[in-house]
């Protein structure tokens, strides 16, 4: 089983330029992703504290 | 087609009553193009080799330096909403300002390009199309880079932007206008590229005064 | 021109998006796993490239993704200046950074590509140099867009550039083959992809439809973001006034 | 019904809603005074008329026909003084308002008549960087009673003039008037005798739409 993983992980001699290409793809992709996620939350937790606007004094102060 | 003279000769006696500008881009120009031999050496069949490209990039550049101020200057002082309520449309007025830009700065520079070509020992021959490569490529500089002006009036550092927008758009003139005069060294056929490169420029001008209209026309609101 | 009541409803999009938004992401995920699966475990390696064919698998359908994110963004910036819709500006804003994402990607792909290939990290072949004109067209799009400081005159300005790169996208293309062909150096054999056999196309449209799945499950997620903030600098600006 | 006039019009500018629901009309050899506080949109509503700005709502009318089918007419037809004179320094005042004139196709007589009409003819050959401020704004008003443009729309015209040149201001205004002109002034100096038409906008409350841009 450990030779099967490791001629896999081997990539035919090529793992050197396979790998980071796919680490490199999922990095960016996944940066990405999380980014716009934060972007997100932070952006619709600061509406929820601000709705509904005719009660201010409960805002929580803006981000 | 009055308002389309009046802009060009009013724009071109600004630049010559300015003065300066014309003249700066022009001594970019050469001042530019004499700096890589400081870089690649003085051998002659290394400057050959690389000169058409060098004169033309830098030609490129010197044009793009004067382009910011085209469209900010009006917008600025006001002229541009009395040029936009002016009888001719927006998209003349846009090619009315671009002609003006190559004439105060693109036909300069066809002036001092065989003094380039002559510090990078071009033979003979590559002088004469050197020179069409600058008739027919400088105006659409001037048409794609007023794209350039127009999309940037009122944005902040619009200098630096203005070269992020236009010099990608560059790369095709670039292209065929360099193709052109290595075809004379290496005695290739000029007349294709130079074709294609009068193609690009029969292009830009229906096709830039409508896109620059258009940009022009946010900048209004 | 648009008159008053004929306004894209935000509201209607927020609720919209958000049933969309798990199914989108669901089927991405999905498409995701079984790319993988194919593009690593069940194809061959190309009997000339060997593994290195598996970089293809992510090179190849982000390629593609620049290039449609590029297609979507002159598109939605068309019909935002045609009918001043604030939806189109806003999802062309949302679409720009993932597209110049997918540049980058093929661009680091390819020359990880190039590499074992050729023995440079940059290859001057046709295709790659126009992916690199493409990624500034990008970068040209997001400075511009973020250069003015009312957000819709910027999406505005972008969408104009938008519409004139997508006409010049073609003629960079062709002017970089012609440039490529005339200085095409003997040693450097054209960058030709793989012959591209019958085992090799699963993995590869898996993949493609994968990143499709995850180009709009973010510009959902981007566009519910930007729409969230828009409304709370309206609130802001409301609580401003009331307070006066 | 002829003359100038706009109906429901509603104007957005960078997302704000500036006004809506403003009508108005104006007969020929009529004045209107656009009044209001600061940011009532006055000078959007003037920008509006002379179609620099698009309205989002509502439509401008000219002699009944909607303007905006004639957009080239319509410029023929105005003629636009804003906040900014648009002098180039470089250029003296005849050459600056000659520039205007050939836009309109027109010789340099016309120049001169103008600079008589505001009572500037000594500053002819001035360079327009030696100009204050007020020989400047008579300059462009100057610049605008050119040619015979049928809508006259100044915002904030006496901003600067001294009481000559408000003389000189209301005698030309008067002169168009009685050759069937229209005369729109956005101001807060009640520029009109007291009968005139007056359209008073009233300041939005600032509401940021995210529905419309």
């Amino acid at each position: 089983m450990l030779d099967a993983l490791r001629t896999f992980l081997g990539m035919g001699g090529y793992a050197a330029f396979v790998w980071p290409a796919l680490i490199l793809t999922a990095v960016v992709l996944v940066s990405m992703l999380v980014l716009s996620l934060q972007d997100l939350r932070r952006a619709e937790r600061t509406l929820q504290g601000m709705e509904p606007a005719d009660r201010p004094r409960r805002r929580r102060g803006a981000a | 087609m009055s308002t389309f003279w009046a802009i060009v000769a009013r724009d071109v006696r600004l630049a010559v009553r300015g003065g300066t500008e014309s003249v700066m881009v022009l001594v970019f120009f050469v001042l530019a193009a004499i700096l890589f031999p400081f870089g690649v050496g003085p051998e002659a069949e290394v400057l050959r080799r690389i000169g058409p490209g060098v004169i033309w990039v830098v030609a490129l550049l010197a044009a793009m330096m004067s382009l910011e101020r085209l469209f900010s200057a009006d917008h600025e002082d006001g002229t541009l909403d009395l040029l936009a309520t002016s009888p001719a449309p927006l998209e003349i007025v846009f090619l009315a300002k671009a002609i003006a830009h190559w004439l105060t700065t693109g036909l300069p520079l066809l002036v001092a390009a065989p003094v380039l070509g002559v510090f990078y020992q071009l033979p003979g021959p590559a002088f004469g199309v050197l020179l069409l490569s600058m008739l027919l490529g400088t105006p659409s500089l001037s048409l794609i880079g007023g794209v350039g002006a127009a999309l940037i009036v009122g944005a902040r550092r619009g200098g630096v932007l203005l070269a992020l927008l236009v010099l990608p758009l560059y790369v095709p003139v670039l292209i065929f206008a360099v193709a052109g005069v290595d075809a004379v060294i290496f005695d290739a056929p000029v007349r294709p590229s130079m074709m294609i490169l009068a193609a690009l420029l029969l292009a830009a001008i229906p096709l830039c005064p409508w896109a620059g209209g258009a940009a022009l026309r946010q900048a209004l609101q | 021109m648009a008159n008053l009541h004929r306004f894209a409803n935000p509201a209607q999009f927020q609720r919209l998006s958000r049933a969309l938004l798990p199914w989108v992401a669901g089927i991405t995920a999905i498409l995701f796993v079984l790319g993988l699966y194919f593009a690593l475990f069940a194809s061959p390696p190309d009997y000339q490239q060997g593994d290195t064919v598996r970089i293809m698998y992510v090179h190849v359908p982000s390629a593609w993704m620049s290039l449609f994110c590029y297609t979507f963004l002159a598109v939605a910036g068309a019909v935002g200046l045609i009918w001043r819709h604030p939806l189109a500006f806003m999802s062309a804003r949302a679409a720009a950074p993932i597209g110049a994402g997918f540049t980058f990607i093929v661009l680091a792909t390819g020359s990880l590509w190039g590499k074992p290939m050729w023995g440079t990290w940059w290859v001057w072949d046709a295709r790659l140099t126009s992916v690199l004109i493409l990624f500034f067209l990008y970068l040209g799009h997001i400075a511009l867009s973020r250069a003015f400081d009312d957000p819709a005159r910027g999406a505005k300005a972008a969408a104009v550039l938008a519409l004139v790169g997508a006409v010049n996208v073609p003629i960079i293309k062709f002017s970089v083959d012609w440039w490529n062909t005339l200085h095409q150096p003997a040693s450097v054999s054209r960058l030709a992809g793989p012959a591209i056999d019958s085992s090799m196309l699963p993995p590869l449209f898996l993949m493609a439809f994968a990143f499709m799945g995850y180009f709009f499950t973010l510009l959902l997620i981007r566009i519910r973001a930007d729409l969230a903030s828009r409304k709370v600098q309206a609130l802001r600006v409301a609580a401003l006034a009331a307070a006066e | 019904m002829n003359g100038f006039e706009g109906q429901g019009l509603a104007c957005v500018r960078g997302a704000r809603l500036v006004f809506k629901q403003v009508g108005f009309h104006v007969a020929p050899g009529a004045a209107m005074l656009v009044a209001g506080p600061n940011g009532a949109g006055k000078s959007s509503l003037l920008r509006l008329m002379a179609g620099l700005l698009q309205p989002i709502g509502g439509e401008l009318l000219w002699n009944g026909a909607p303007v905006a089918q004639d957009p080239d007419g319509h410029r023929r037809r105005i003629s636009y003084v804003g906040h900014l004179d648009a002098l180039k320094p470089a250029l003296s005042v005849a050459e600056n308002l000659g520039f205007w004139a050939r836009m309109d196709g027109q010789g340099p007589e016309v120049v001169t008549a103008a600079l008589a009409r505001l009572r500037i003819e000594r500053l002819a050959d001035v360079p327009a960087r030696l100009l204050s401020s007020g020989q400047r704004r008579r300059t462009n008003l100057a610049r605008a009673t050119m040619g015979s443009p049928a809508i006259w729309l100044l915002d904030e015209p006496t901003v600067g003039l001294d009481t000559d040149g408000i003389a000189a201001l209301e005698q030309a205004m008067a002169a168009h008037l009685d050759g069937g002109g229209i005369v729109i002034a956005a101001s807060h100096v009640q520029m009109f005798e007291a009968g005139a038409h007056q359209l008073v906008m009233e300041a939005l409350k600032p509401e940021l739409r995210d529905d419309i841009w």
